[in-house]
């Protein structure tokens, strides 16, 4: 086994992963961007190493920097979490260069699974049904008129090196192509350093299923099951859960099988999952398959017991899987909530800014990944993600009531969150029944709850007036000469920080 | 102390009077109520009120406005008091037929989509807003002329900065 | 099902019966004493009233002010959650004569096995094996110095009404007869009311093994199988897992079926909890039956998936246990170490004061049941527990893992916790190779773990130099004149608040 | 600047000396090394030190005395500069053949065990103080004679409340 790990990422992502490390007896090795200094990565690794300055293109995301931290602290792997370097072949082949193991899948997988076109074609030939669309990445206008026009509006633009929502469009008239087009390219070139991007048939009121999968280095692999993602807000997944309400034993069966296929294509290696859109017939298409650790790993892990990063850390020091299919049980009911800093009031606006308050949930059944702390302050520069809070149940009711719960635990003061937005769709009675898909929330949730009155609307006044009332009084005794200023106040953070100017 | 609380386009009117013990005399637009506020600390403050039990977080911003969490809503409303609000309004108001348009986040600018003088339709995109590594194409509210450009591209501007002027 | 429950307890157990009814969609009421208005299960219930001064004699113990607060909100059930009035028969009484609903077991069967002398002689004559004692109340000391030459030294005391440690005292010495007998009984009194004390044979070397129990009113019992509790320190539980290490299957159902039986003789309702002594040839003998949720219901919870609360409540109401003996799995294992304001250095004196700052575990596999918050004045007159950390794991080994890296992560300052201790016990050899008996952390834990040297000490010297350093320039810098008194403090509790002073 | 800390018997002499960018040169009873030392939060700590993170809690107590949390283990020991330290040591010394009894914690008194100008061994049981429902005897450091007993039973007593003075 390793004796030190470096990990290559910030944020939840990267405590998650120390979590596992400091579990296994593994020393850990954070790399932190100047601005991360006092990030809770950074304080909870063993060794921590300053990689340069805010924007990941100068930091994160800089092989050089990330391989020269691992030598000089004599880490003998790397993991890379999800984002970053973690789909990057250039980065698994430079690691294999300096005999570092990524803790991950082989390059050659990379670029077959990674390059989205290639991988449609590689598990096409295999069987595996996909949606329509092009196969080479698309870059001038004329290119992208002409093939919107042959496979039919709508048509989805997607990053080659893409995942998470970063580098996507859908385009639904032919005006918007060309501005989608130059925005989305834009958005692939800051998020993955490569503005690679290619077009897809829209599939109308999909659901979006993929399967956890995990592959060793002696051709063993087993699936975790599903999960649901059909959640998103502009295409960028918030809700996630496992199983997926309408997913039957036979489908799957077939789906894990399917998946299986796919990975051994590629002799995959370690932790990976096959994203698929289901039809409201149920049948299924391979949408890509994502080479690494994914954001929503926590519901499966709820939901079978399996420690997804210690399988991945035990396959990439040569070790067998510790589980085969047969003891894969899919027990309970598992949600998980991505907290983000963005503004549900307007239109998830990012919502950067000092965490004045902090208080997490806690109790049975929850599960908080966080990347934040009271004082922290959330920097521009990378996803808004700073929390993912996740509940168990013993079924699907258990679990939405529990998350209802945990949501009104959870209380985060000076930034904006999604929490509330959050609590909205655990009482949706949409969401309740299982009756969504992957347009639900842009679609149909934001004009029911439009409406919505807020509740206690009397209270929050009464509040803010009895504050407002104590403080003026504090300020009248305290310009009476000759008097005592009263108790040491318990104000913290009074007034929220500005952001600090970035030079 | 009368309070005055502007939610939207509505007007509430608070009077707050100390019990002690914690305690405070309530009239919302006149109808009374005790309650029981005990400060837990700094923003956070525990609230019996009319049999029940709130836990809430109020948060005071630069201006007279608040933000007031309960049970994972947020309230926003501006509060003062009415000798304040006399005051204020006295003053003038702002001016009409301009938009101003502000950064509604911290961010880069990463691409202006006009120039000076230039005509633009209401709800053209005008300028490209990037933070978190999403853009964000901010339009202009109304028709008219550019008539100012505050910032440059790849500029970092802080939340409620100027970046432009429509007229 | 009850629409509204009042909870007449505080703490921690409060929060996590407030917890269930919130998933259950059921209207909470609380009390509180005037020092705990601002606690967190006042906060947290959806109504509140304050039962009267602090000390618990004039509050959370008075039948009438519990009666009156459920009556003035019409809750129609009470959860009486451990201690305080749990196990008083004359308070099951007074509900039923006031027709709301005590969650938990009939008066006459808290009476059986409330009173711990008659519950051995019950079990005794079910054929349940007992350890050698009195069945009838000691008051004077000749009486005890008599008894205790009859079954000989060492003898155990016990509070009749007893439970968790209290009204406890273990007596070696013929001289220690009186003074033990005179502390056990104001003890006793004090934490229950009832200074009854009975005499039992003291078993060397014991092994503390309990089984969980539910029973329904239609005659329906399961057990969720056992808990180990024998790291105690003074006859207290401080750590608890699930399973035990020396609990063979068979084992585990013959205990079972022991249990269930018990239960059945006196028509037990709700959870309840029969208490063994294992001895090292893995005899075991009835020790107590505990008429109550337990404090270390959280590691059943985590290894069977059910939600122990919410199955109390629904058996209340009148429903058929939602579980039968064959859904019953263990998952796994999962221990708790509990929480305590006391300080470990000097003898686990209780340690009151204010919480200036807490970090709180998460991440996976990782439960926190907790009744504090920052900024909360621990007081005096209740029990010294603050919270309860559980960590899951596949099996003990990674439990024990998470365990050691949650209490790492565990951060409480202003007042002294077990938390160091605790992880002093997860790393002590004879714990993780499951060797201990009940006198494990007094007899062989203290005397080996008394010379370690702490780790990191040139760290913590360094950090405080440079605190007192920065803090000094600071001061210099505010008294030059004209200067600015440089950055705000973000300092908050910088010295420790006094513990009030109570009249 | 130089500070002297005193663990149990043992001192150790730290100076700490700035060099910008949150970077200090110390040195501890002479050997040198540069930390990075940022203050995340009041009395929280994230240090780099010597190659490696740690996350530091510092407690200061009303007198000269910390408490530092790392890692799960709570360091002691009393720090001040030097000249605060030559100040103290110019002063005089607590007395011998006394022995002050406190209270260790919080509590209440609910027992005295014995009397003004009674006789006491050392070990012997004293006085009995409640706190959190558990009963703790405590009892006299010294042989002697119980020279003043300064709390009555029942009352309520702060930690580090004089209780009873043994001669």
């Amino acid at each position: 086994m390793f004796r030190k790990i470096l990990i290559a990422n910030r944020g939840e992502i990267a405590v998650r992963v120390l979590r596992a490390c400091k579990e296994m007896g593994i020393r850990t090795v954070a790399v932190f961007s100047e601005v991360d200094r006092k990030a809770l990565h950074t304080r909870y690794a063993d060794e921590a190493y300053c990689i340069g300055p805010a924007p990941a293109r100068e930091s994160y995301l800089v092989i050089d920097k990330i391989i020269d931290a691992a030598k000089r602290t004599g880490a003998e792997a790397i993991h890379p979490g999800y984002g970053f370097l973690a789909e990057n072949p250039l980065f698994a082949d430079r690691c294999e260069k300096e005999k570092i193991k990524l803790i991950g899948p082989s390059a050659y997988a990379m670029r077959t699974m990674g390059s989205k076109t290639v991988a449609r074609k590689t598990v096409q030939s295999a069987g595996v049904p996909v949606v329509p669309g092009t196969v080479e990445p698309i870059t001038t206008e004329a290119e992208i008129v002409r093939v919107a026009k042959e496979i039919g509006l709508p048509v989805m633009l997607k990053a080659t090196a893409g995942g998470g929502g970063k580098g996507m469009r859908l385009v639904r008239e032919e005006s918007e192509l060309s501005s989608s087009l130059r925005m989305a390219k834009s958005e692939a070139k800051s998020a993955f350093s490569d503005d690679s991007v290619y077009i897809e048939k829209y599939i109308e009121n999909p659901r979006h299923v993929e399967i956890q999968l995990l592959g060793d280095q002696h051709g063993n692999y087993v699936h975790l099951c599903e999960r649901e993602c059909s959640i998103q807000r502009r295409h960028q997944k918030v809700v996630e859960e496992s199983p997926s309400v309408i997913v039957t034993p036979e489908m799957r069966a077939a789906m894990g099988k399917v998946a299986i296929e796919a990975a051994r294509a590629v002799k995959y290696e370690g932790a990976g999952t096959c994203e698929f859109l289901v039809d409201s017939k149920r049948n299924f298409y391979f949408l890509e398959m994502n080479t690494r650790l994914q954001v929503e790993h926590p519901v499966t892990e709820m939901v079978t017991g399996v420690d997804i990063v210690k399988e991945q850390i035990r396959v990439a020091a040569g070790e067998k899987l510790s589980i085969r299919q047969d003891d894969v049980k899919q027990t309970g009911h598992a949600i998980e909530c991505r907290v983000y800093a963005e503004d549900p009031e307007r239109n998830f606006m990012p919502c950067p800014g000092v965490v004045t308050s902090l208080r997490v949930p806690g109790g049975p059944g929850v599960r908080d990944d966080s990347g934040m702390y009271e004082g922290f302050e959330i920097p521009i520069y990378y996803d808004p993600i700073i929390s993912k809070l996740v509940a168990w149940g013993k079924d699907r009711t258990e679990a939405i009531a529990r998350m209802k719960r945990a949501l009104a635990e959870y209380v985060v003061t000076g930034v904006k969150t999604t929490i509330p937005f959050h609590i909205r769709v655990m009482n949706n009675r949409h969401f309740i029944s299982g009756n969504f898909d992957t347009d639900f929330i842009d679609k149909v949730f934001f004009k029911e709850e439009e409406a919505r009155e807020l509740a206690n609307e009397e209270v929050a006044l009464v509040t803010a007036a009895i504050q407002v009332f104590t403080e003026e009084r504090k300020r009248a005794v305290a310009q009476q000469p000759g008097e005592a200023a009263g108790p040491v106040s318990m104000w913290k953070y009074s007034t929220r920080p500005g952001i600090r100017k970035i030079g | 102390m009368s309070y005055v609380a502007t939610i939207g386009e509505r007007e509430v009117t608070i009077s707050v009077e100390e019990l002690g013990g914690a305690n405070y005399k309530v009239a919302i637009d006149g109808a009374e109520h005790v309650v029981d506020a005990h400060q837990v600390a700094g923003q956070l403050w525990s609230i019996l009120y009319r049999g029940a039990s709130f836990v809430v977080d109020v948060t005071q911003l630069p201006t007279e406005e608040y933000e007031v969490l309960i049970q994972g809503d947020c309230h926003k409303f501006t509060l003062m008091n009415e000798q304040r609000r006399a005051m204020i309004r006295a003053g003038g108001k702002g001016s009409a037929g301009k938009a101003m348009l502000t950064s509604p986040m911290p961010g880069k600018v990463v691409k202006l989509l006009v120039k000076v003088g230039q005509e633009v339709e209401a709800g053209q995109g005008v300028i490209v807003v990037e933070a978190m590594k999403m853009e964000n194409e901010l339009k202009s509210a109304l028709a008219g002329k550019v008539k100012e450009i505050f910032v440059g591209e790849g500029e970092v501007v802080e939340s409620g900065a100027k970046l432009l002027l429509v007229e």
